[in-house]
């Protein structure tokens, strides 16, 4: 469960995989485990996160690695998101853009086990054509189906040695649902206490969905709005 | 007079009930919280996952860790509680918020909402949570001016970009009018430096 | 949002309205709250729980005074849930059984604004007959609707004044769910703490779902299993 | 010789891998975890909204906020986790826990699952988390008698009793074999007390 390093946390991913990235922008966004995985080496990768990449780190760094074929995400465009529009433009990525509560319900499908839901979101909008759409007591609803991960990478703040994970303030945000939606999930922590730290009433992810902890050093990661 | 932003800003506080639960979009929305009162008792989301969120912090109070949707610090109030995203929509799509205010380029009578795409065909395409928002609350008023740049209405008959919610709009507050919008089509409810013959003449929908 | 009194705070019910009532056997059971709409007097009610009452307190009791048309739940059989048996043998009470996990997987969808959802649980037995079904990816499911309720009657353990809420071990089970699928959810808890008492990140109910809540008196309620 | 029905439970609790997610049904199947070895890292989980679950509780241990799915009071272990019911009914539905072990009225050689109606017309129907349980796992474990009272089989070409789930159960553990089932039918790993070709002879199902 907690591995020694994050090269040997992030082991193992396939060339092709699905890989979920957490984060919001640049709060829980696991920079480690993806600089990991930059020097691990998997390529012709298919990411699911918010966003896709800010300025020269996280995210954008690995796409200017050139390891990822498509990115699936609410918000690609941001001010500092030159890595990926520059890749998007002349052709070199794919994207597929889903509104970001059906991101987030769409990974809970799939962790859930649930085949596919009726959703009020999108309804009408470009973002649903070609979907299958029915009314259900008088309200209209677009068929979506799980985003299934075959790896996440996510951050949390505190893990014990089970696995359980707490997390700290807005950096929450996709961590806990990815967690669910992958087949191998890989955390990052600042902390790594010992088993019966965590308060049982506020685990937030328990160990049955996480697989790798690797303890980070804190990064002084620089706040986008406040640029 | 017409409304200046701030103005404006005041108008929509002004019609938050006490005890809302309310989620102010990106933008000019965000001036809507300078404006609620401190003991109105209104409780702000943010969809990345926060109820109670305080005003954006400043110098030693910025947090990496606690950032608005627009991803900018923020701070937190006592009272209020942190959330995955799962969870964040689930409160916005199952109509738990009171009201959402959101910016717009262009609102039909019928209360269609365009404001995530202008149709360019170079724009990258994002839409973060505007879809979500435009059908999550009981009531979304838009924030926009009533025309824009080049003098063209953005209160239209049918949108003409592309939409990000069928019939989601109850009410636009512009800097000329506010105007609710709905079934029944558009109804003028209040004219800033402007009267209601003018707007009938500047404006291509039909108002009540 | 604090009601000064059970009554207070179960005012209103109205005839006909579908309850939904926390609880896994006596654990979570809001004894105060039902006791109160007994008192109240709605009737004609349809009471979604996951047990039919044990004894002759809580459910049994609201049961036992003929206040309730029907029960959704998934579990009605028990040793002790003789009240229930015999208004349903003498056909004096309908009953809809749904498997446990698509009971509180309808609540949480009514919560989130899902339409439907397809469901692995239940295909091919009694319970998926006469209900549309798909095979999506290789795998075959049920179309399930959301069970929405007029009311939530929950336990909690500790509220603060702007009814954000905090459970108790095995205790939280339904009531999480449940404060979400209800139009007005009301809630007993042990303690009523200052805002701001209650630590952000252990929250476990937003305030957003709850409308009333009272304190009651702890009860010592028998454990059912140590009988 | 046949099993005992705390030996079963032991051989059981030996065929669960170490740092497995494991839920055991009510009945019988509670058995096996007094035969999981302390240092197996195995985690119970209970549908009731736990993880790492102790022991029944005994004595001034008993508090009735913590009980299993039995609703049997019991204990919390070090790392023990709480959650609400449609997230631990998630942890069973989308695959994450490791082994269910489930009681049965009836497997099918094919896998299918009979364990929560005996179809008697006067009974009143009760499911439970059964169904839930029965596609909950990446492995589901039945633990039976081979034969009812009456002498009947309970390893059968096709389940007569109402299903709980279709192609669901991947090996059963009974008092004079355990016998994989599945896509391929049934095929026994292991007698206890009798011989294949004697099992062969009171089995409607051809056994490889």
């Amino acid at each position: 469960m907690i591995a020694g390093s994050v090269d040997e946390a992030v082991a193992g991913i396939e060339d092709g995989s699905t890989v979920l990235v957490g984060g919001f922008g640049f709060a829980g966004m696991p920079f480690d485990l993806i600089d990991g995985l930059i020097r691990q080496g998997a390529t012709d990768l298919t990411i699911v996160s918010n966003n896709a990449g800010n300025g020269d780190v996280g995210l954008a760094a690995l796409l200017k690695a050139g390891r990822v074929r498509k990115v699936v995400c609410s918000f690609p465009r941001q001010a500092d998101s030159y890595v990926f529009d520059e890749l998007y433009r002349s052709g070199r990525i794919e994207l597929e853009v889903v509104p970001q509560g059906n991101l987030a319900e769409r990974m809970r499908a799939a962790g859930a086990g649930i085949g596919a839901f009726f959703c009020p979101t999108g309804v009408g909008t470009p973002l649903a054509e070609g979907k299958e759409t029915r009314t259900i007591d008088g309200r209209d609803y677009v068929l979506e189906y799980p985003i299934k991960g075959d790896v996440a990478l996510i951050s949390a703040h505190r893990a014990d040695r089970m696995g359980n994970l707490v997390y700290r303030k807005t950096a929450r945000n996709f961590g806990p649902v990815m967690a669910t939606a992958a087949t191998r999930t890989i955390v990052q922590v600042s902390e790594v206490v010992p088993t019966g730290d965590l308060d049982p009433e506020a685990v937030v992810t328990p160990g049955i969905f996480v697989d790798r902890v690797v303890r980070v050093e804190a990064r002084n990661y620089t706040v986008q709005g406040a640029r | 007079m017409s409304l200046t932003p701030d103005e404006l800003a005041a108008v929509v506080a002004r019609d938050i009930p006490p005890n809302s639960y309310v989620n102010l979009g990106i933008g000019q929305p965000t001036k809507v919280a300078d404006h609620l009162g401190a003991d109105a008792g209104i409780v702000l989301h943010t969809e990345n996952g926060m109820l109670n969120m305080g005003p954006a912090a400043t110098g030693d109070q910025i947090d990496p860790d606690l950032t608005n949707a627009g991803k900018v610090p923020v701070t937190e109030l006592p009272g209020a509680s942190y959330f995955h995203h799962a969870d964040s929509f689930l409160m916005m799509r199952g109509g738990h918020l009171d009201v959402c205010v959101l910016g717009a380029f262009q609102v039909s009578a019928a209360g269609d909402l365009a404001n995530w795409h202008t149709g360019a065909p170079d724009a990258i395409p994002a839409v973060g949570g505007a879809m979500d928002l435009a059908i999550g609350a009981k009531q979304v008023f838009v924030m926009m001016t009533l025309f824009d740049k080049k003098g063209r209405p953005k209160l239209v008959p049918q949108c003409t970009y592309p939409l990000t919610g069928l019939r989601c709009v109850s009410r636009v507050y512009t800097d000329l009018a506010i105007i609710d919008v709905g079934p029944d089509g558009a109804s003028v409810r209040e004219t800033f430096g402007v009267t209601l013959d003018e707007l009938r003449k500047r404006l291509d929908v039909p108002l009540a």
